[in-house]
């Protein structure tokens, strides 16, 4: 199996990356997902990480969040391992995987304001907040009476609040309207374009404009 | 960006714990009363005689006090790792051992206090000596804590899976029996006449081992877990 | 100092608190003697660290020697009593030893011999009488082939009763 | 990292063939050395003065007790070397240990529990030492179980790893219990080397045999330690040559 | 030798059945822990076979799948 076409390859040393990874090697359950993977983002960059079932996308984006440990390689924030500034980089981080993580005892105020709170945020604009996600008047619903889709817009109000420069997406879109989904790409578009960067999986095409969107293939290995 | 104190953090998730386990009462009441129908099944089991029961009676609190800690562990961090707050809760800018000691920390005051709370009058169902009382009380308020520390490593661990039932009950329940040997062996001494420091110390010894060194492995554990 | 260096030394006191602590909370166990045992003596004139008298009733266990010519075997059940007297080393006995009566309903072990240490659980029948549950034989970490324990003039024959 | 120069004697390949080489003479020497340790024990050892040929266990069971601890203390090594260093054969071996050390720890508690029924007259009793080396046994199952429980073999050896650190602090409780509480199971006999309290005629059986027992763990870790090796490492193009060769070799 | 004879040494003293039992358990269990061992690197050996095998067949499943979307502009593999 040939090595991955990693577009930034050649700048992976460069130290103005926001995050790079280097030399990144993954194996889960005794198969080779991916092997000395070299990737750099830079602030600006909305990146799509493509690839079949199983070919390790959410395990990449799991390494870069710093939730998994690579088999081998290195993650580095602003040029330094991560594992060395691990707060600073968790203030600079916004990862929202499969799961929401929505409590279903607490409203959807309670929870945003929860993960709010604990990143050092304002608290107070919790609620204007969720009439960005089209959530106004379930406020003080419990999370259990919501639906999937409105577990994950809770999840994602986050977005509008975040300071955090990197965000590392995994298929966001899941759950969401049309409309929904054109109000994220703005969003997307606006941080990158105020020094941020966007690190996503989807299944669906974006309809930015295709030369804002980097793209990494991940390939299916069979061992 | 403002980043919150260790104290702030850690009462934030305190906070959190006992609100949703307020929103969702079963999960403080079921495991109380598991250990109050373990306690009277006793009685029925081996006999009303008072002499006997008044033998048995620590033993019989403290494996009711354990059965009903392990029941009731699953709360710990099986939930927030099924919805994926636990994930976000690692991610966020604090040390994680703060967030470990805060989640422990608000599983006893939901299942260890409420078991202190009530062991004295399940006590006077086994007819417990009456110099035991103070044994009692003072061993289950070190002790309840040690269960809660030690039943953390043993969640973390399993937490991530599937059928991790009965494999935490293997793994936890080793690490509980010296608590238990310690434990009714002072409240038997004490039920002598006799002086239980040196059990006491040792159980107090227990404590701040495992408060020391239990959220550094559950921290450890917890990203294995989550890996 | 920075804030990190300042957190991470509170880290570092702490754990080395938490484990001083443990270490003189053991350290005050040991001095403590837990799960011992009653001595004869100790019977009659209460614990030495303590001065608590054991009660009438009360379940206890108690630790000595079987004191030589004590032991009375009915013949026809097993029922046996024997004397005990506080352990010494080396062993020796005298007449004026505090001693206690052990009473048992059983098998007794190999080991239970004349002047040989052992173990019982039971209760404290009256002042000085003890209804065993339980005998246990206690022996010491050194062994020895059979002629050399004779050279050395260690009694060894089973018991014949 | 500052540990990768460990990285030439940290090859997965190398050790592999190396604790091949080792093993066929560990396995001879353990042979040899309890065949030898064995018939002593038990035709030529003196009877003890006091226990008779009962005495014979302990030929068997101190080296069982005393390797028991050894392994855990062994494993625990291990795995905190695999947890610090992210030494991913350090995992591997942890776990080679593991049975091994359960195997020893439930030799040593039947064979203490035979040898106590004749001499104290009970079958058990839950004094610290034997209670100590019980829980001692269930730590080596925990450990076994959470290692199998998990599908990905390098988070197993991570978890089963942690788990074995936490059990660490059983093993002094094991080695002191005779000494802190004045309980029915004796004091160490071969504590001090070279002034063991016991004579010449029944050490020197009891060292045989406790070498020949050593050696067998030795090998007995060696083999395990392969198979964890081929286990953890069967995606590699040295484990699939190898398993294809060796396979054809056997079809022939 | 320590024994006249083989019933004596059987006997054991008195202690036959605690010193056999000892000895009987330690042989059995070590052998069965000499015995797993080995059959476990046996086993392992086959499944990396198999799993060869296995992906093998999986591979050629996807160059056939290739072949037939080959006009398709797809950018993996």
């Amino acid at each position: 199996m040939s090595n991955l076409n990693i577009e930034n390859k050649a700048t992976s040393t460069n130290n103005n990356s926001l995050l790079s990874a280097h030399n990144l090697t993954c194996i889960r359950e005794e198969r080779v997902l991916f092997e000395d993977l070299n990737l750099s983002i830079f602030p600006g960059d909305i990146l799509q990480i493509e690839g079949p079932n199983g070919a390790g996308k959410t395990s990449l984006m799991r390494i870069l969040a710093g939730l998994s440990q690579p088999y081998d390689g290195d993650i580095q924030f602003q040029g330094k391992s991560i594992t060395d500034q691990r707060e600073l980089f968790h203030q600079n981080l916004l990862y929202l995987g499969h799961l929401p993580g929505v409590k279903d005892e607490l409203t959807a105020q309670e929870n945003l304001a929860f993960n709010l709170a604990l990143h050092g945020l304002d608290t107070s604009t919790a609620e204007s907040t969720l009439t960005e996600v089209n959530l106004l008047g379930f406020e003080d619903a419990l999370a259990s009476h919501l639906s999937a889709g409105q577990h994950r817009r809770i999840a994602l109000s986050r977005l509008w609040q975040s300071q955090a420069k990197i965000w590392i997406l995994d298929e966001p879109f899941t759950a969401i309207d049309k409309l929904g989904v054109e109000k994220l790409e703005q969003l997307f578009l606006q941080h990158a374009d105020n020094g941020g960067c966007v690190i996503l999986t989807t299944h669906q095409d974006l309809s930015l404009p295709a030369e804002r969107v980097k793209k990494v293939s991940l390939a299916y290995r069979f061992y | 960006m403002t980043q919150l104190s260790y104290r702030a953090a850690f009462a934030l998730i305190v906070k959190r714990d006992l609100r949703i386990a307020f929103r969702h009462r079963d999960d403080i009441i079921n495991p109380l009363l598991f250990f109050i129908i373990v306690v009277t099944l006793f009685p029925l089991g081996v006999g009303p005689e008072s002499t006997m029961l008044s033998r048995i009676a620590p033993g019989i609190i403290w494996v009711a006090a354990l059965l009903s800690t392990l029941l009731s562990l699953d709360r710990l961090f099986k939930s927030d790792h099924a919805d994926g707050s636990l994930e976000q809760m690692l991610l966020s800018p604090h040390p994680i051992f703060i967030l470990v000691l805060a989640k422990i920390v608000a599983h006893w005051l939901l299942t260890g206090l409420p078991l202190i709370l009530i062991a004295p009058l399940l006590a006077v169902l086994l007819h417990l000596q009456e110099s035991s009382y103070i044994a009692l009380m003072l061993t289950l308020l070190l002790g309840t804590p040690i269960l809660s520390l030690l039943g953390a490593i043993g969640v973390a661990l399993t937490v991530g899976i599937k059928k991790g039932g009965v494999l935490l009950s293997l793994l936890v329940l080793p690490l509980y029996i010296p608590v238990l040997i310690f434990a009714t062996s002072a409240i038997d001494t004490a039920g002598m006449n006799l002086p239980y420091n040196g059990q006491l110390a040792i159980i107090a010894a227990i404590f701040f081992a495992s408060l020391t060194l239990a959220p550094f492995a559950v921290s450890a554990a917890l990203k294995v877990s989550t890996n | 100092m920075n804030p990190r260096r300042k957190k991470r030394l509170t880290i570092v006191t702490s754990l080395i608190i938490g484990l001083g602590v443990v270490a003189g909370l053991v350290l005050y166990a040991l001095s403590q003697n837990i799960d011992l045992f009653y001595k004869p003596s100790e019977i009659y004139n209460g614990k030495e660290d303590t001065g608590l008298k054991a009660i009438d009733g009360q379940r206890l266990r108690i630790g000595g020697l079987v004191v030589p010519g004590s032991v009375h075997r009915n013949s026809e059940t097993l029922h046996v009593s024997f004397k005990l007297a506080d352990m010494r080393m080396p062993i020796s006995f005298s007449e004026s030893d505090p001693t206690v009566t052990v009473t048992y309903d059983g098998i007794l072990p190999d080991l239970f011999r004349e002047g040989q240490g052992i173990v019982a659980n039971g209760i404290l029948v009256d002042g000085s009488t003890i209804k065993a549950s339980e005998v246990l034989a206690k022996h010491d970490e050194n062994y020895m082939p059979k002629e050399l324990a004779d050279d050395m003039g260690k009694k060894h024959e089973k018991p014949t009763y | 990292m500052m540990w990768k120069w460990l990285h030439p004697y940290a090859n997965p390949e190398t050790s592999y063939h190396f604790a091949g080489k080792i093993l066929p003479w560990c396995a001879r020497l353990a042979f040899a050395f309890l065949t030898i340790g064995i018939t002593w024990a038990l035709l030529f050892a003196p009877a003890d003065y006091q226990q008779g040929d009962t005495f014979r266990i302990f030929y068997i069971h101190v080296p069982a007790a005393m390797l028991s601890m050894g392994i855990y203390l062994g494993m625990a090594i291990a795995a905190l070397s695999g947890l610090v260093w992210q030494l991913k054969l350090a995992d591997a071996s942890a776990a080679a240990m593991a049975p091994i050390g359960a195997t020893f720890t439930f030799i040593a508690l039947i064979t203490g529990s035979a040898w106590g029924k004749p001499m104290w007259g009970t079958w058990w009793i839950w004094d610290a030492r034997l209670t100590s080396e019980l829980i001692l046994l269930f730590l080596y199952l925990g450990v076994m179980a959470l290692h199998n429980a998990f599908d990905d073999k390098a988070l197993a050896g991570k978890a089963a790893g942690i788990l074995a650190l936490v059990g660490v602090i059983n093993l002094p409780i094991i080695k002191y219990s005779v000494e802190w509480w004045n309980t029915l199971h004796q004091g160490a006999t071969v504590s001090k080397l070279g002034q063991p309290s016991m004579t010449a005629d029944m050490f020197w059986p009891f060292l045989v045999c406790f070498i020949g027992f050593a050696f067998l763990v030795t090998a007995l870790i060696c083999l395990r330690f392969r198979t964890e090796i081929l286990n953890r490492n069967s995606m590699r193009p040295w484990v699939r040559e190898l398993v294809t060769t060796e396979v054809k070799t056997h079809a022939v | 030798m320590q024994f006249d004879s083989i019933s004596a040494f059987i006997d054991m003293g008195g202690y036959g059945f605690y010193v056999w039992l000892s000895y009987g358990v330690s042989i059995f269990s070590l052998a069965l822990l000499i015995f797993t061992s080995i059959s476990s690197h046996k086993k392992i050996k086959l499944q990396i076979t198999q799993r060869i095998k296995r992906e093998e067949k999986l591979r050629q499943a996807a160059k056939l799948q290739q072949a037939q979307t080959s006009n398709d502009n797809s950018h993996n593999i």
